[in-house]
């Protein structure tokens, strides 16, 4: 039932996706990662949109990613205000260093 | 009838406030004002239940003194009493306990007594309300509200490993008893959204569906009895328990098990009960026997009482099970003997507690010696314990005995050795402690009982003796309930 | 009689009643008063007791008349359809245990003045002992099974106070104990005999469940699968269980000896005349159940005929003189139980009533010489007192006369009666008995004797101190040892024919026309003085006679068995100083065992099994499992995300695979 | 336009609430400074008066913004509820805050915008909006946790909540884009429709539930999407942990009933599935792990776990009543949790959280009152009558057996008897131990107390008169089937 074209643009999303979601869990040195795999999920749900919103030939997909955009700009920025805070407490990011609290 | 409206709320919920009344008292101004407020809340609720015996109707198995209210609306609950024959008793068993348990302990609590008083006279109303709950949920409320002051009592009050035993006691009633809220909300939607009890015993149920609810109701109630092989709380519990504690637990709070079986058990799921009799039966056996060994060797005083109350206890189940009017009525009877006996013999133990500080029986001896008056005293509660005729222990014992041999010869041949064994494990200690020469300077110091200790005793005994001679008052309020739950029992109840 | 004439005003149930509360009354008032009635504690009991005496005299006295009474006084309960009430049934067998009991406690009362006036237990003493009186009045007047188990228990509990009356003693307190437990082990079987009673016939009223019994005959009950008893058979053999337990006949007999712990007043009372009777006087009360019973009378005959004669041959090696004369009771007892195998109810009951009179008269004497001696209880420590104590002897010979069976004492007429009556049964085991029952008059003979002589004749053996301060007691022991006397000899003479014969007890008793021996021998009756000569003719006399004269030889005349005899008897004396062995068993096996078997379930059962593994367990196996998966929560992020997206995937999966 | 401005009437709290935020905002900016207390009073001024507003709209309902906000039962009884929480955050708060430095306005305009968002989430008609008020809602809670800077364990904690918060709302995106995919809208109503139309074993639904439920049992803290949870209410300031674990389940829960129910009641079967993995987990985990906790804030959120496998319970269940369930359950705990940070908050003071359990040593000697508020709210959680944890969990197991869940009813009851035991543990340290010499709490602050009192009580009242409440809930969810 899905068109092909649709359907290549859905399996590039899912790859990225993966991608960032990979990229959460297997890197584990810098924090500074994390926030751009997140982008990348951000972007490969973007991606989802879009190619739905042109496939159904409605607008809210497209309106919806920019919303995404914007909330994804806000999270990026306080993303990096507490990793700011958090360097400054702990004199470092790497994720390994980020086990005080845990069992 | 009019003029005993609300007579049960009063019951329940007089002490409660009473309670709470003390609470807020507190110690600050000495116990002396707490104390006082206690003992005028216990004797008031005493007073408050006696009309309940005096206006009582002995020829009609309905319930009386109803109480109906919407509680909840969403969910059919409702505020709903009711006494008949069954529970009568155990009402004025519960606030006439707890009269004595709180003179009792008039001097003999040092540590925060406002607070100990007023657990216990929450934990009054709350046991009431159990014995007058007629709707599921109330009941369970009641049923569990309990735990929490005698989980303080025990906790707070109680002996060296009085951590673990009040936890065990928690944790294992309250696991008996969440199956029973399973089981509760089961029937609910099988008896057309409603929670009262009286609508439960007409429910059809299939055959499958009994067993599960018996299952469900036998694992809360056979922990409370406590019946073997969930009775492991009930030792330690005893043990650690400060003497209030024990006294309660074991006069009142064994018997909502029991009670349980009457009100829930029985009639609810009948054709289960008779199917499952033979595992009653049994587990009633091991009871009296198993336990009875048991309680030969125990070194500690209480621990041996506690399990001769498990023992005890096992002829009340095995009473219920056998379903004949005079096994029934005799487990009422018996249940109503051990709260008198059993709570004398823990406010026995808790007058020698109290003067020597120990539990071992053999750091007793010879203490007929020097407390005269006790040791005649304690001698008629043995015998009572032990079953003597003449005795409330008698009636009990030789009623289920006589009802049980028609329907199971054997059972009631092995039920009787209980006659032998209980004998032994309460003379035994009474020969030990009691009798004998002194060979202790700590026993040679003891004083005999003083005036409220011979007030709380004496009247324990007076009951012991008159219930033992002329248990014909007793028996006549029980009988057409009993009649009652019988015709209810005999009747399948599985939708054809 | 002008006495009595005032009683005929009363309504009968008065003075039914009053009878039993009289000693209630005296043992309350000296029992709660007693702190400050010192040694005036005796007079309320006193007077109770004759009281219930001269009530009891005048019941009789209505007995002959034949008024007899049965009803109730009050319901005591109401369970099932059944009413219980408590209530009397006056006849000839009642009237007679009532006077019998009525007088041989009001005798004890008096001796007990002088015996125990330096005890500081002097007012609970007299409590007991009327408390006693009362429980026992109630037993034998009662009309019904849950009445006769109230007084059965009830003179139990006393008995077990009163054997445990110094209990400061380690000793007595261990007898006490024996005692009830014993005791309880025939109560086992008496409560469930009156169980299956009600069962069958619905009712625990003696008319009643008479009336029933021959609809039971034919009934049969299959306790064990595959062998139907009939129901008759089993309820005898239930009830007779408790009379084995009170009236301590083989293999329950182990407390009654050490019974003898206890004060001598109340072995005399409790221990011989009246309570250990009990049991005699229930089988007789029965005997409407027994008589349909050949299996239920052969077993008891048996058991009877055993300890008549074994017991006897243990009185043979004791040396306490306490000790021999609760053997020999043990052994009188059996011949009783024998009597009453045989359906010869009335023999048993007439050896019961001359059995009261002589050896209780034969415990007061011995008691007399205890007392004498200063507590001493060794007859070997004894001798030549019969010079210093002329009443004590004289009647202390009549005692052992009568006991040994000599005519014309009392005990002559009632064992000579059981022992014919025996013959003349025709129940299977008859002729064992009948030998058991004759050897036994020669043992009875023999040790009574043996004691009498060590105790009364050759050289003193006492120490000097006891020596120089032996006295006759005071009259108020001498006097109840004089009046028991006078009835040690006559009441053989005087009973034979209306109670030996069962004139006067037939309208309680129902005797199978079978099995009637007492009948057989009163067929060819020709009076009391041709029955005696018949008597010195038979086995019996001459085995006594016999007895006497070994006695003499070795005790009176010789100093003990002569050695080339003793070696030849040594095994068999060995063996009845074990007791054969009794209370060894009953030690090991049944005391140890329960110990054992109790602290196995205690530390196997509740501590390891259901504590241990059951509860615990299940603790600590949540414990190890919260404490492993906390470490799931490593702290690193990388791993958090992980587990999410394993969950996730796994759901993915699950969905898309797996339902796919 | 009249009729524009009735519609406009039905979001007055949201306005209301986003009006004050920047109100509060300059007025922090000119007088912040020197009156925080001025910001304070503001901040309870504002959601007082939302709580008004609210109460106001009672009983209306319909839609606006063109159909982005909708009003009906639920969204004013829910919405009363979180803006209580708020307040009740707020009433608690002050002391804590002066002590570390941390009274200032930001806080305030945070937790009013974490309001907002919760608000929308409840109202929310439009899964755009839905995500909006979500994630208006997740940052702030990420800038609140952060707040206290030179706190290591605070921040931490922050960053751990926003980057697995972040792959969470990921997920919930990417589930909503292929919602949106197969039904062409985002209006609710629409997608309900498109969903009935579009066939249920379709794999693109399913895998659209699964990744929507994955992101809000993250949201909720079940397991296994629990990680972050304990950290984040171990190491945030403790009156921020208030504000995590009552107001969010709440907001969450009206999350879950627009998108799931509202929207893919179609999908029930699916979801309903997953909710029972998620229950039995989520009871294991919380509870069992809890036990080994030391730590009382970090027992309390796995205890958190635990509850949420409760409230996943009613969900299972499904229907009028068993979501009607859940959303009570929901409503509780919020209020359980309140009480039992509050109380740890009301303890602590600068240089010591009271956090672990050992420092509630023989509390009842020295703090009788508290413990016996420590008494109630801990019977109250172990759910054991006469509190209203009881009815809670009451009614949860009613309507699961009534959708013929019994294994799963008898899983959770056995459940409550492991959790009871460590709630227990607590009492035994409060009560039974001997009282520490070195132990001094801060326990001065009138506001807080009569708050936590008030808060506690509530408990046993409502556990005796549990009627009224249970009502309210049980009409809010009357529309929504």
């Amino acid at each position: 039932m899905i068109p092909p074209l649709l359907g290549q643009w859905l399996i590039l999303a899912a790859l990225l996706f993966s991608i960032g979601v990979v990229g959460i869990f297997l890197n584990r040195k810098n924090v500074i990662i994390l926030l751009m795999a997140i982008e990348i999920l951000l972007l490969a749900v973007n991606i989802n949109f879009v190619a739905f919103s042109r496939y159904l030939g409605n607008l809210d997909g497209q309106i919806f990613v920019f919303f995404v955009l914007t909330v994804a700009a806000a999270e990026a920025a306080i993303g990096l205000a507490i990793l700011v805070v958090f360097f400054r407490n702990r004199r470092s990011i790497n994720v390994e260093d980020i086990d005080e609290l845990r069992g | 009838m009019d003029l005993h409206m609300g007579l049960l709320s009063a019951a329940i919920w007089l002490p409660i406030v009473g309670g709470f009344v003390v609470l807020a008292v507190g110690d600050r101004a000495g116990s002396r004002p707490a104390r006082w407020l206690a003992l005028v809340f216990s004797l008031l609720t005493l007073l408050v239940t006696i009309p309940l015996f005096t206006g009582f109707d002995t020829h009609t198995a309905a319930m009386q003194f109803v109480e109906r209210v919407p509680w909840i609306p969403s969910l059919h609950i409702q505020y709903y009493l009711g006494i008949d024959g069954i529970s009568l008793w155990f009402i004025l068993l519960t606030s006439f306990l707890t009269l004595l348990v709180v003179i009792s302990s008039w001097r003999n609590v040092q540590l925060r007594q406002a607070q100990y008083l007023a657990a216990f006279l929450v934990m009054d109303g709350l046991m009431i309300g159990v014995f007058c709950a007629l709707d599921a949920i109330l009941f369970y409320v009641f049923w569990e509200a309990m735990l929490i002051p005698m989980f303080l009592i025990i906790g707070v009050w109680g002996g060296p490993r009085r951590v673990y035993a009040t936890i065990k006691f928690f944790l294992y009633t309250f696991l008996g008893s969440v199956l029973m809220l399973v089981a509760f909300l089961y029937l609910y939607f099988h008896s057309g959204d409603s929670f009262d009890l009286l609508t439960f015993m007409k429910t059809p149920l299939s055959a499958a569906a009994q067993i599960w609810i018996f299952l469900a109701f036998l694992i809360a109630f056979a922990v409370k009895i406590p019946m073997w092989p969930v009775h492991t709380w009930l030792p330690d519990a005893h043990v650690e328990a400060p003497t209030g504690g024990s006294v309660i637990l074991a006069a009142v709070m064994l018997k909502m098990g029991a009670y349980g079986f009457l009100r829930l058990s029985l009639p609810i799921t009948p054709d289960a009960s008779h199917q499952l009799a033979w595992l009653m039966i049994a587990l009633s056996l091991v009871a009296i026997v198993y336990i009875a060994l048991i309680a030969i060797v125990q070194q500690d005083m209480k621990k041996l009482i506690a399990y001769s109350s498990i023992a005890h206890m096992g002829f009340v189940t095995l009473g219920f099970f056998v379903f004949t009017q005079t096994a029934i009525e005799g487990a009422i009877m018996q249940m109503l003997s051990h709260g008198f006996v059993s709570a004398a013999m823990f406010f026995c133990v808790g007058v020698l507690y109290d003067r020597m500080h120990t539990r071992d029986i053999h750091a007793y001896g010879g203490v007929a010696n020097v407390m005269p008056i006790f040791a005649s005293l304690m001698m008629l509660f043995a015998m009572g314990n032990v079953g003597l005729p003449g005795t409330s222990g008698f009636v009990g014992e030789f009623m289920v005995v006589l009802g049980t041999y028609g329907p199971h010869p054997w059972a009631a041949i092995i039920a009787a050795t209980g006659l032998i064994t209980g004998a032994a494990y309460t003379l035994w200690l009474f020969k030990r402690v009691i009798f004998g020469g002194v060979t202790r300077a700590e026993v040679a110091a003891l004083s005999d009982l003083d005036g409220r200790e011979v007030l709380v005793l004496g009247s324990l005994g007076v009951l012991v003796l008159l219930m033992g001679l002329w248990p014909a008052p007793f028996l006549e309020v029980v009988h057409s309930s009993v009649q009652h739950l019988l015709s209810q029992v005999s009747v399948s109840k599985i939708p054809s | 009689m002008w006495i009595f004439d005032w009683l005929n005003a009363l309504p009968p149930l008065w003075v039914y009643f009053l009878i039993p509360l009289a000693p209630l009354a005296g043992s309350l008032v000296a029992g709660l008063g007693g702190w400050f009635l010192g040694h005036r504690a005796h007079w309320a009991p006193i007077l109770g007791v004759t009281f219930a005496f001269y009530l009891a005299l005048f019941v009789l006295l209505q007995v002959l008349h034949g008024r007899t009474f049965y009803g109730n006084v009050y319901t005591w309960g109401v369970f099932g359809s059944l009413s219980v009430p408590i209530g009397f049934d006056i006849d000839s067998l009642t009237a007679i245990m009532m006077v019998v009991v009525t007088f041989v406690s009001l005798c004890v009362h008096v001796y007990t003045i002088g015996y125990m006036h330096d005890d500081p237990g002097y007012a609970r003493f007299f409590s007991y002992i009327s408390l006693f009186t009362f429980s026992m009045l109630m037993l034998v007047m009662s009309n019904n099974f849950l009445q006769l188990f109230f007084g059965w228990e009830a003179v139990g509990l006393v008995s077990y106070l009163l054997i445990g009356f110094w209990f400061t003693r380690e000793s007595a307190n261990q007898g006490a104990l024996k005692a009830f437990l014993v005791n309880r082990v025939g109560d086992f079987g008496f409560l469930l005999g009156i169980a299956a009673i009600y069962h069958y016939t619905g009712s625990l009223d003696y008319r009643t469940v008479f009336a029933e019994v021959p609809s039971l005959v034919g009934q049969t009950v299959s306790i064990l699968p595959g062998h139907p008893w009939s129901v008759l058979t089993w309820i005898a053999l239930l009830l007779f269980i408790g009379a084995m337990g009170k009236s301590a006949q083989v293999p329950l007999h182990v407390w009654l000896p050490e019974s003898m712990e206890g004060p001598t007043p109340i072995s005399a009372l409790i221990h011989a005349a009246t309570m250990v009777t009990a049991g005699i006087f229930l089988v007789a009360r029965m005997s409407p159940i027994y008589e349909k019973s050949a299996t239920a009378l052969s077993v008891i005959l048996i058991i009877g005929a055993i300890t008549a004669l074994f017991m006897g041959l243990v009185g043979l090696v004791q040396n306490d003189i306490k000790r021999i004369i609760a053997y020999s009771t043990l052994s009188q007892l059996g011949y009783m139980t024998a009597a009453l195998g045989a359906s010869a109810f009335s023999a048993a009951i007439f050896h019961l009533v001359t059995h009261a009179f002589f050896k209780a008269l034969l415990f007061l004497a011995a008691g007399s010489v205890i007392h004498a001696m200063a507590n001493e209880q060794d007859i070997r420590k004894m001798g030549g007192l019969a010079r210093s104590m002329p009443i004590t002897y004289v009647t202390f010979l009549i005692a052992s006369l009568a006991l040994a069976g000599i005519p014309p004492f009392a005990g002559f007429f009632s064992k000579d009666l059981i022992i014919e009556a025996v013959g003349q049964s025709h129940l299977a085991d008859a002729g064992l008995a009948h030998v058991f029952l004759v050897l036994g008059a020669l043992v009875t003979a023999l040790y009574t004797f043996r004691m009498f002589f060590l105790v009364f004749h050759g050289q003193p053996r006492m120490d000097e101190h006891t020596r120089a301060h032996l006295h006759e007691s005071p009259w108020v022991i001498t006097l109840p040892l004089v009046a028991l006397a006078i009835l040690s000899v006559l009441t053989g003479w005087l009973l034979m024919k209306p109670v030996g014969l069962g004139g006067f007890l037939d309208s309680s008793l129902r005797i199978q026309p079978t099995f009637d021996t007492v009948g057989a021998i009163a067929a060819h009756w020709h009076g009391t003085a041709a029955f005696l000569w018949e008597g010195i003719q038979a086995w019996p006399f001459w085995l006594a006679v016999l007895g006497i004269g070994l006695a003499a030889l070795f005790y009176l005349v010789g100093e003990g068995l002569p050695a080339p005899l003793q070696r030849i008897v040594q095994p068999a004396i060995w063996v009845l100083r074990q007791k054969y062995g009794f209370d060894v068993f009953n030690q090991i096996v049944l005391v140890r065992g329960a110990l054992l078997l109790g602290r196995r379930f205690w530390h196997w059962g509740d501590q390891a099994l259901i504590d241990g593994a059951m509860v615990n367990g299940s603790a600590q196996l949540v414990a190890r499992a919260a404490a492993s998966w906390r470490r799931l929560q490593t702290g690193y992020i990388y791993h958090y995300a992980f587990v999410m997206i394993i969950g996730f995937v796994l759901f993915l999966t699950y969905f898309t695979l797996g339902r796919g | 336009m009249s009729l524009a401005l009735l519609h406009w009437s039905f979001a007055i709290p949201e306005i209301w609430i986003l009006a004050m935020a920047c109100v509060l905002l300059l007025v922090d900016v000119f007088w912040g400074k020197h009156h925080p207390d001025l910001s304070f009073a503001l901040a309870l001024f504002s959601v007082a008066g939302a709580m008004l507003l609210t109460w106001g709209e009672m009983g209306r309902t319909g839609t606006t913004f063109f159909g982005q906000l909708q009003m009906d039962p639920f969204t004013n009884v829910a919405g009363l509820f979180v803006e209580l929480l708020t307040f009740l955050t707020l009433l608690y708060s002050r002391r804590y805050l002066q002590r570390r430095g941390l009274y200032r306005g930001e806080v305030f305009v945070l937790l009013l915008f974490a309001l907002l968002g919760a608000l929308i989430l409840i109202s929310g008609a439009n899964v755009l909006v839905l995500y909006l008020g979500l994630e208006l809602l997740a940052l702030s809670q990420y800038a609140l946790i952060a707040f206290q800077r030179q706190n290591l364990r605070a921040t931490e904690a922050a960053l751990k909540y926003f980057i697995l918060g972040a792959l969470a709302s990921a997920l919930l995106l990417y589930g909503i884009s292929l919602l949106y995919g197969l039904t062409g809208s985002l209006d609710l109503a629409r997608v309900a429709e498109g969903l009935i139309n579009s066939g249920q074993a379709n794999y693109l639904l399913m895998l659209a539930v699964v990744f929507l439920v994955a992101g809000i049992a993250f949201k909720l803290g079940a397991a296994p999407f629990h990680m972050w949870l304990p950290d984040t209410y171990q190491g945030a300031p403790t009156v921020v942990t208030i504000f995590l674990s009552s107001v969010p389940k709440i907001a969450v829960f009206g999350l879950f009933l627009r998108i799931l129910v509202e929207g893919g009641y179609g999908s029930l079967e699916i979801w309903r599935q997953i909710f029972v993995a998620l229950v039995v987990v989520s009871l294991l985990i919380g509870n069992v792990v809890a036990i080994a906790q030391s730590n009382l804030k970090r027992m309390l959120a796995y205890s958190t776990v635990g509850n949420m496998g409760f409230l996943a319970l009613g969900i299972v269940a499904g229907g009028q009543n068993g979501l009607a369930s859940a959303f009570f359950y929901a409503v509780v705990y919020a209020l359980m949790a309140t009480a039992a940070f509050g109380l740890i908050l009301y303890l602590s003071r600068e240089g010591f959280e009271a956090e672990e359990i050992a420092d509630l040593r023989g509390l009842v000697r020295t703090r009788p009152w508290s413990a016996f508020l420590l008494l109630l709210i801990m019977f109250s959680l172990a759910g054991v009558p006469p509190t209203i944890g009881f009815y809670a969990k009451l009614v949860v197991f009613q309507a699961l057996i009534e959708a013929h869940f019994l294994w799963l009813a008898v899983f959770g009851v056995l459940m409550a008897v492991v959790s009871a035991f460590y709630y227990l543990r607590v009492l035994k340290v409060a009560l039974f131990d001997p009282p520490a010499e070195d132990l001094r709490y801060g326990a001065d602050d009138p506001l807080a107390a009569s708050t936590l009192s008030v808060n506690s009580l509530a408990l046993l009242l409502l556990g005796i008169f549990p009627g009224p409440m249970m009502a309210i809930c049980f009409h809010a969810l009357q529309g929504v089937l």
